[in-house]
């Protein structure tokens, strides 16, 4: 029996005062349940807390109040060494692709990392193999042209699936992507968001951020819409973005540039 | 002539005389603290001395115009100068050297310890009126005028208050501007950096030619060459005579390279707490290491040729106590190694001699500061590595080597040789009297006890004139038989000055070494 | 706000209190490590011919006859009441020794870090500018070169250089004392050039080094490309952006300096004959003048406790980052 | 046009430049130049260094290269012999000081938090012991010799590698490809190993380049102090002794600029190794954003 | 509406450098354009085609040892010819006559100084040296791109992604330039954000203030906001033509495949499909067109020429040797 997804619970994250002003509360009571084989999309105002939200899940922002589970261990409780081996299951394609990546070591051992944490790979060659896989697998290829490289020498979008290849390389149960799309153009955005799709499908659990409505309609089961630090829409995708409850889901997708009337079927 | 005006640079900073050195420095101002030759040379020219010695080692008056003695030698009276005023406009008075002497009897085991050699069997002075001044001694006393030349006498208005009870206060009394009344005054102190003088006016000798003079100290000798060449000092005193050469190359500058007290020696561990290595007891062992040592080279390596080889304590300079018959022992390695051989010390597969199974090998302690260190050290150690002794030499600042050398209650333990010098004032009884039983755990370092020899000690200090003299060379005589020492070499005093006016008898003063400075000298010294 | 404000003091006064501690324990230590050390002052033979009598009246004087925990409370409370003690060399205040040590040492010491900074600023930047370039590699080659010099050899070698043209000993001419105010100035000048070069050249190969390696890091950052995309001279981004960045490295470099400072000074000042805190130190030391050492020991705690409040202070200013 | 194509296999390997290969062979030249004369010192010189062969101060002459000491000896063999303990101390402290200082330095900065106010607490207390009236304390404990010194040098020189470390690693820690190896679940070794050093190695390898300078400075201070034992003969107790015997003002250059030089000499060596060492780290490090040639512009007429 | 030209590209080509030692890499090849005043011209293609090559180059940002070729005249100014020919003119440009919102944008602010102090530095010098005015300017920057006032006091670790992808955006505006390079400007704002951000654009360049080059990967937005796309592939542009024109008539298979890729509310999943295949490596020699082996038009030349980019309709330029053909037979 698999155990249960994510669970969060009452999410409360402030962050510290400075000289002059109040503190910021980032996130305001948010409840959020994220299930084995379940796809689900956050989007939101920006600066409403999202990345928030998935840095305390990794436990790389400090939570104010409330709890993180997976399955039935609490990570807010936990520490250290027990910490790290329960979040062994969660992967996080940081938001900024620029930041994410160590400058010092290439492709080839950026993707391999998770592999060698999770003791996966029992060969450098199959590690190797499997680098080159996943980076197929995200459109950058040939991957013997990429590996090789620094972070400086790719272009954002590539950068990007550089993060996603890394992230999804262990099959981790759950995932957490930060905008994991944003640089990429539609062709390629496709490819990822499948990819992620398929993980869904052999039962792991996706949580992705975005702002991208239609894709994350079309992808995901749920939509969560956030605004101010608090979930303000909740539901399945299709109904959100066909027939929103909240005024601000509206707004956003009124908002949401698209091809226009004259959109046009697959040329030929 | 960079750092100072024009004046200066045409020598002598506007008539005063500037004397640098970077060997030494005024240790204290204070009488009961400072011992060393600068704050000595300081008390010199700014207290009244009762006697002093003159240029030719001869103690003449001073604050005393004449001298009396009586009662066979054992009551001394003095007629001091009359009207004579210390700096603070107080009069000067023989109250105030009776005060003085009493006082420095009365603490000679505690506060005024500095002074106890100096004041040996007075009783008590007194001064019956304020030109008169009468010392009382127990015995007679060979070195009582020595001792009255080197007691500063102390204003007794200032001193007399810190005095009281066992003057403990007498220690930490900086005495910054000192109330003085000799030929010079203290106008500028900074400790460790340079100390300034002018001419007091109402010193009651012959007032000095000099406007002033001052002392500057350095921490090293090329930082008080530099200066000497930069016109910024006049003279240079405890040149190293290493640079001897290149300054005699500079005829602006007067090299004086003269005979001095400074003695290096070599001592075994005479204590009984040594057993160790017993065979350095022995007189052959240590006969045939006097041999092994080539004293011409140590002097020309470690001296640059600046020294004087003897085989005696007392320094060839003190003419009249010297003893020429006891001169040092030729350099002769084959002597050296056939002695130690014909004792059945035969060399180990590494060169060196084992005596009953154990190599020959020694443990030597010196202190670094002692003169020509290290250099003399490596060079002993290389010369007895030819007869096949193996030396470990240690080097420590100064307390720690005394440290070590008496060891934990004064046994001497745990060493087997030592390199140090010393050098006393003009009168011989500092040499001979360090060498005594009485000095273990003091100057004796060697920790040579003998019988025979305290008693010839003893009896000098009893007694005056040629007898006095011929004890004084007996006893030179008995410990070169014994050689708890060996002399190594006496080092040359070298001075350097600018050729400016006139610095007498700079050329023949060993107390250049013990004293910097005679007053008499800086009296007659002019320049400009 | 004031909540922040009382979180700064809060967070100021643990770093003191700390610092506190920090130098009680080095006191305590320094006590120990000079008990542990052999002789004090009544055996030391600091006075010739000490009788035994005078042995013991010395011991009495300096408490030495006491228990060592009796001489550590005593110790400890003088402290309190900010007692150095009494040297046994001079038998003056060990503060007062101190203070003038202190001073002459600051006013070599200072000018020194300054022109060393100066240097290794303009030096860093240049060659961070043109990495890789040949001048780089001379600037760095100069700067590994300064400081694989010992600062007694150099002194020596210029010592030698300027012989006879600048003053080499001491921090002035003390026969100029009636001379005119300029010429003492001069004067005083001319004595600090030698010494201050010495110690400016030993330290700046260091703060170069340091400089340049994390300027380089520095301009490889995100911002400085986004600062040259906004049209930022290279001149105005790298004083603004990234030398303050890459500073931050120096700044640790600097306020480590001025804690071992000591090691340095005690040699240029020995061939200079500069009478600052190294020499007195070295003289403490060869006289075994505990007191004196002990006093300065606990001077340079105190001097490396503030400094290090000093430099975090300007580390958190320098990066916000490290404020949260 | 010049159309570039490059093979993937040019893009793999670290590449040092000629002149970065050229400096740090000279290093690893001299340093080995160096260790092959202490090592064969005693065959090279004659084993009676220290005899003297003319008078104090000799100039130099074809005989005698470098002239003679204070002692009439031969400076070049004293050079020679003196090689053994000054490369012998300065190396041996330097590991042991920066494998200390590396160590406390990445882990208090890592953990931050209490292990850090420990570990910085202590080495503040280290900091502010005075390296040098310490040795002398020592030296007059235990008795002055190489052993010692390379002891008191190591354990008392690793805390400014330490500070320098901590702070750089301190805001190493919060960039975001090191939080996201902890996100990944990394374990701490492996995040600061993999993550952490890389980003500090370059200036480890320049700190200890400077920590190399301190401790054969430190050699020679000892020496210069009257710490070293007499008959150790290095290149700081040459200068010692030529400084005794002022040197400078005898006109005796050669008596302290060779041993100097040396010191020199070798550390620069050792810098260039490190200088070399710490390009290949720093081209892993992305290109300058501002640098001072200037954009090639080709001209298709010119071709 | 676009009449007079301010910006005008000729052949521009870019090679980067590569590991060291290795040769340069050429990426971006023959590109040509022209920006109007108070035209938009959007770049899209598919990621690593050298979009933000293209882009950095027209202002010199790029690194140390890359080359260039070609002409950029700003003004009619050549920048890269002259009197400056290595590339002086791009520097002055920069910053004053061109504003530059670069793709890393999220991590463009320098961590140790104010948000505000770091728009401060972009105004212009009259502006600036007005504390009063300056602050106004400052905050009435930070509101045109949805920021509080407040934000000017925080530090740049304290804003989310999007906060501070709108700052670069404010800073690029700060000194009022005449053209805006903005690569990817939008990729971290919500869509209503991002609607506000392209309207306050919209705007100045209505007013002829403003010329905008957007990068974007987003089809639907550069088609809504731009009055020109420039579509690229492998380094090259492959057309070149009015939005209409693209959304309705694109000629290019690649413009069209991409076209068919675009999302819209509503689709499935499996609606959303990629181009089979990926771009060549650019580092990697190939000859004829570089979308040949995905080229689902391919025939007969594609595999050995590249083809040129020509016109097949009114302001209608493609790379296609299908298209030419047919165009001119047409
Ligand atoms: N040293 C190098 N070797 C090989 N290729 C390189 C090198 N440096 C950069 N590149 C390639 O050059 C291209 C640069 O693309 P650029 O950043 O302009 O892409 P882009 O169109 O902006 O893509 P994105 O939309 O993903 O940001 C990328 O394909 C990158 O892989
Ligand atoms: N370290 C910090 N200190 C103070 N405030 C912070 C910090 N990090 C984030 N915030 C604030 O918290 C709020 C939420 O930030 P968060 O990064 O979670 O937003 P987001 O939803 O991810 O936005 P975006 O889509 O723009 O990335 C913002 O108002 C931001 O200013
Ligand atoms: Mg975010
Ligand atoms: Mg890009
Ligand atoms: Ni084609």
């Amino acid at each position: 029996m698999r155990p249960l997804g994510l669970n969060i619970r009452d999410l409360v994250i402030d962050y510290p005062a400075r000289r002059g002003g109040a503190k910021t509360r980032a996130v305001d009571g948010v409840n959020l349940r994220l299930d084995r084989g379940e796809f689900v999309g956050i989007v939101g105002e920006s600066g409403s807390g999202k990345s928030s939200i998935a840095n305390a899940i990794m436990g790389l922002a400090s939570v104010t109040s409330g709890e993180i589970s997976l399955g039935d261990t609490d990570l807010t409780a936990l520490r250290g060494k027990r910490a790290r081996h329960a979040r062994r299951a969660l992967q996080l394609v940081m938001q900024d692709p620029f930041e994410a990546l160590d400058p010092h070591l290439s492709v080839l051992r950026l993707v391999e990392e998770p592999l060698i944490v999770h003791k996966m790979g029992r060969s450098k060659q199959e590690r190797r193999s499997r680098v080159r896989e996943a980076l197929e697998q995200v459109g950058l290829s040939p991957a013997e042209d990429f590996e090789g490289r620094r972070p400086h020498e790719l272009s954002g979008g590539q950068r990007q699936r550089v993060c996603v290849a890394a992230a999804l390389i262990v099959n981790p149960d759950v995932v957490i992507a930060d905008e994991p799309v944003s640089m990429l153009d539609v062709s390629v955005r496709a490819g990822v968001l499948h990819m992620l799709d398929a993980s869904r499908r052999r039962g792991n659990a996706v949580l992705m951020i975005t702002h991208d409505l239609p894709t994350a309609a079309a992808f995901c089961d749920r939509l969560i819409v956030m605004h101010q630090g608090r979930i303000v829409e909740e539901g399945p995708s299709l109904r959100v973005v066909q027939d929103p409850s909240h005024q601000y889901t509206r707004e956003l997708l009124d908002a949401t540039p698209a091809l226009g009337a004259h959109s046009p079927s697959a040329g030929s | 002539g960079c750092g100072s005006d024009g004046s200066s640079s045409n020598g002598g900073g506007a008539g005063v005389l500037r004397i640098g050195d970077a060997s030494s420095k005024i240790d204290s101002l204070n009488p009961f603290v400072g011992h060393n030759g600068f704050a000595t040379a300081t008390f010199r020219v700014i207290y009244p001395y009762l006697l002093q010695y003159d240029q030719s080692q001869n103690i003449v008056g001073d604050f005393a115009k004449t001298t009396a003695v009586a009662d066979g030698g054992k009551t001394l009276t003095f007629t001091t100068h009359d009207g004579a005023k210390w700096s603070d406009g107080k009069p000067l008075t023989a109250a105030d050297a009776a005060w003085t002497i009493n006082t420095f009897v009365r603490l000679k085991d505690g506060a005024a310890a500095t002074f106890a050699p100096y004041v040996t069997n007075i009783v008590k002075a007194s001064a019956p009126t304020p030109t008169t001044l009468t010392v009382e001694y127990s015995t007679p006393t060979a070195t009582a005028q020595d001792g009255l030349a080197s007691l500063p006498i102390l204003p007794e208005h200032i001193w007399e208050p810190m005095a009281a009870g066992r003057g403990e206060q007498l220690a930490s009394f900086a005495n910054a501007s000192p109330v003085s009344a000799g030929p010079f005054k203290l106008t500028q102190y900074t400790e460790n950096q340079f100390a300034n003088f002018a001419t007091y006016k109402g010193y009651y000798g012959p007032a000095p030619k000099l406007k002033g003079f001052g002392f500057q100290f350095f921490t090293s000798n090329d930082a008080m060459l530099s200066a000497l060449r930069s016109h910024e000092l006049d003279v240079a005193y405890e040149v190293p005579p290493t640079a001897v050469s290149q300054l005699k190359d500079d005829k602006s500058l007067t090299v004086n390279n003269v005979a001095g007290l400074d003695t290096d020696v070599l001592g075994f561990n005479s204590s009984s707490f040594q057993d160790e290595h017993s065979e350095l007891k022995d007189l052959r062992v240590r006969q045939a290491i006097d041999l092994a040592i080539d004293k011409k080279s140590l002097i020309d390596v470690v001296a640059d040729g600046s020294g004087m080889t003897t085989g005696t304590m007392v320094p060839p300079a003190l003419k009249q106590w010297n003893n020429p018959a006891v001169a040092a022992t030729p350099f002769d390695l084959a002597s050296a190694n056939a002695l130690l051989d014909s004792m059945g010390f035969a060399r180990g597969a590494d060169g060196i001699r084992t005596v009953n199974g154990r190599p020959m090998s020694y443990k030597l302690l010196f202190p670094s500061v002692a003169t020509g260190a290290p250099r003399v050290v490596t060079e002993v150690v290389k010369q007895l590595a030819a007869i096949g002794i193996k030396v470990d030499a240690r080097s420590s600042d100064f307390p720690t080597f005394l440290q070590a050398i008496y060891g934990p209650e004064n046994h001497y333990r745990n060493w087997d040789m030592m390199i140090t010098d010393y050098a006393f004032g003009y009168d011989p009884s500092g040499y001979l009297f360090s060498w005594t039983c009485s000095q273990l755990g003091g100057n004796n370092l060697a920790a040579y006890c003998d019988r025979d020899y305290d008693e010839l000690f003893a009896r000098q200090s009893t007694q005056t004139g040629a007898e006095r003299v011929k004890t004084v060379q007996q006893a030179q005589l008995r410990f070169a038989h014994e050689k708890p020492v060996i002399p190594l070499y006496v080092a040359n005093a070298i001075s350097v000055a600018r050729s400016i006016g006139n610095l007498p008898e700079m050329t023949s003063s060993p107390l250049v070494v013990v004293n910097y400075m005679s007053k008499t000298w800086i009296e007659q010294a002019t320049i400009g | 706000m004031s909540t922040s404000l009382v979180r700064t003091t809060a967070v100021l006064g643990r770093r003191l209190a700390v610092g506190a501690l920090v130098t009680v324990a080095v006191a305590v230590g320094n006590f120990f490590l000079f008990r542990l050390a052999p002789g004090n002052a009544a055996n030391l033979g600091l006075v010739p011919n000490a009788s035994p009598e005078l042995r013991r009246s010395l011991e009495r004087q300096f408490g030495l006859d006491q228990s060592t925990a009796a001489q550590l409370k005593a110790y400890l409370l003088q402290l309190a009441h900010g007692n150095l003690g009494i040297s046994f060399g001079n038998r003056q205040p060990v503060a007062a020794n101190l203070w003038t040590a202190l001073v002459n040492t600051v006013t070599m010491v200072v000018p020194g870090l300054l022109l060393a900074l100066a240097l290794a600023v303009l030096t860093g930047v240049y060659a961070a500018w043109r990495r890789g370039s040949a001048s780089d590699h001379a600037l760095r080659a100069v700067a590994l070169t300064m400081f694989a010099i010992p600062g007694q050899w150099l002194g020596m070698v210029l010592l030698y250089a300027a012989r006879g043209h600048l003053p080499a000993g001491g921090i002035s001419d003390p026969f100029l004392a009636g001379a005119g105010l300029q010429a003492q100035l001069v004067d005083r000048v001319q004595h600090m050039v030698l010494p201050c070069l010495t110690y400016a050249l030993i330290v700046y190969g260091a703060f170069m080094i340091v400089l340049r390696t994390s300027l380089v890091e520095t301009l490889s950052e995100g911002y400085i490309l986004a600062a040259k995309a906004r049209g930022l001279s290279n001149r105005l981004i790298l004083r603004r952006h990234a030398l303050r960045n890459a500073l931050l490295p120096l700044v640790t470099l600097v306020g480590l300096t001025i804690g071992t400072l000591v090691a340095g000074v005690i040699l240029v000042e020995s061939v200079f004959s500069w009478p600052g805190l190294g020499e007195s130190i070295y003289n403490a030391v060869n006289a075994r003048d505990y007191p004196m050492l002990q006093g300065a020991f606990l001077l340079l705690t105190v001097v490396v406790v503030l400094s290090n409040l000093v430099v975090d202070a300007a580390y958190s200013y320098l990066d916000p980052r490290v404020r949260s | 046009m010049t159309a570039a194509t490059v093979s993937p296999a040019h893009r793999r390997g670290i590449g040092l430049r000629v002149r970065d290969q050229k400096a740090a062979t000279a290093g690893v030249v001299i340093i080995a130049a160096f260790g092959l004369l202490a090592v064969l010192a005693d065959v090279i010189a004659p084993s009676s260094v220290q005899q003297q062969v003319g008078p104090v101060f000799g100039r130099p002459s074809a005989d005698h290269l470098l002239g003679l000491d204070d002692s009439g000896a031969d400076m070049l063999g004293l050079v020679l012999v003196g090689t053994r303990v000054s490369m012998l101390v300065g190396l041996a402290s330097t590991v042991i000081a920066v494998a200390l200082g590396g160590v406390v330095g990445v882990v208090a900065g890592y953990f931050g938090g209490r292990v850090d106010a420990v570990l910085m607490r202590l080495t503040d207390v280290f900091l502010v012991v005075p390296i040098l009236p310490l040795m002398i304390v020592v030296a007059a404990l235990w008795g002055p010799s190489v052993g010692h010194a390379i002891l008191i040098i190591g354990l008392l020189s690793w805390t400014p590698t330490a500070r320098v470390m901590r702070s750089q690693v301190l805001s190493t820690r919060e960039r975001a490809f090191v939080r996201r190896a902890k996100a990944l679940g990394a374990s701490h070794l492996r995040v600061i190993w993999h993550h952490v050093f890389p980003r500090v190695r370059g200036l480890l390898v320049a700190n200890s380049v400077i920590v190399l300078a301190s401790a054969i400075f430190f050699e020679a201070a000892l020496a210069f102090l009257g710490l070293e034992s007499v008959s150790t003969t290095s290149w700081g107790t040459l200068i010692a002794n030529a400084f005794n015997r002022a040197a400078s003002s005898a006109g005796a250059w050669w008596a302290f600029v060779p041993p100097g030089a040396c010191i020199a000499l070798m550390v620069l060596a050792c810098s260039l190794v490190a200088m070399s060492l710490e390009d290949v780290g720093s081209a892993r490090v992305p290109e300058s954003h501002i640098f001072a040639g200037r954009l090639e512009v080709i001209r298709s007429d010119g071709q | 509406m676009a009449s007079e030209t301010l910006l005008e590209v000729r052949d521009l080509n870019v090679w980067l450098p590569a590991a060291a030692g290795a040769p340069r890499v050429h990426i971006v090849r023959d590109v040509s354009f022209t920006v109007g005043r108070g035209e938009r011209l959007g770049v899209v293609g598919e990621s690593g085609c050298g979009k933000s090559t293209t882009l950095l180059s027209l202002v010199g940002l790029l690194p140390a040892r890359a080359a260039v070729s070609g002409s950029i005249r700003l003004d009619g100014v050549d920048l890269l010819g002259g009197a400056s020919p290595r590339g002086e003119r791009l520097a002055t440009a920069r910053g004053r006559d061109v504003g530059v919102v670069l793709q890393s944008s999220m991590n463009t602010l320098n961590p140790v100084y104010r948000v505000g102090r770091q728009m401060m530095e972009g105004l212009r010098p009259e502006v600036r040296t007005d504390a009063r005015r300056a602050r106004a300017r400052v905050h009435d920057l930070l509101e045109r791109v949805g920021l509080p006032p407040r934000v000017a006091r925080a530090y740049p670790h304290e804003l989310s992604g999007g906060m501070r992808q709108r700052v670069a955006i404010a800073l690029a505006l700060a000194p009022e330039p005449k053209l805006l390079l903005a690569d990817e400007p939008t990729t971290a704002l919500d869509t209503i954000v991002q609607a506000r951000v392209m309207e306050v654009l919209d705007s100045l360049c209505a007013d002829g203030q403003l010329s905008v080059i957007l990068v974007s990967h987003h089809l639907a937005l550069a088609a809504r906001f731009c009055d020109r796309l420039m579509v690229m592939y492998a380094g090259r542009a492959v057309e070149h033509a009015g939005r209409d024109t693209i959304s309705t008539r694109a000629g290019h298979p690649y413009t069209r495949l991409l076209l068919a890729a675009t999302a819209d509310i509503g689709m499935r999943k499996d609606d959303v499909v990629s181009i089979p295949g990926a771009p060549p490596s650019l580092a990697l020699a190939h000859e004829g067109c570089p979308f040949e082996p995905r080229c689902p038009e391919r025939f007969g030349d594609c595999a050995d020429r590249v083809p040129t980019l020509d016109q097949i309709g009114v302001d209608h330029h493609v790379g296609c040797f299908a298209r030419q053909t047919k165009g001119h037979l047409a």
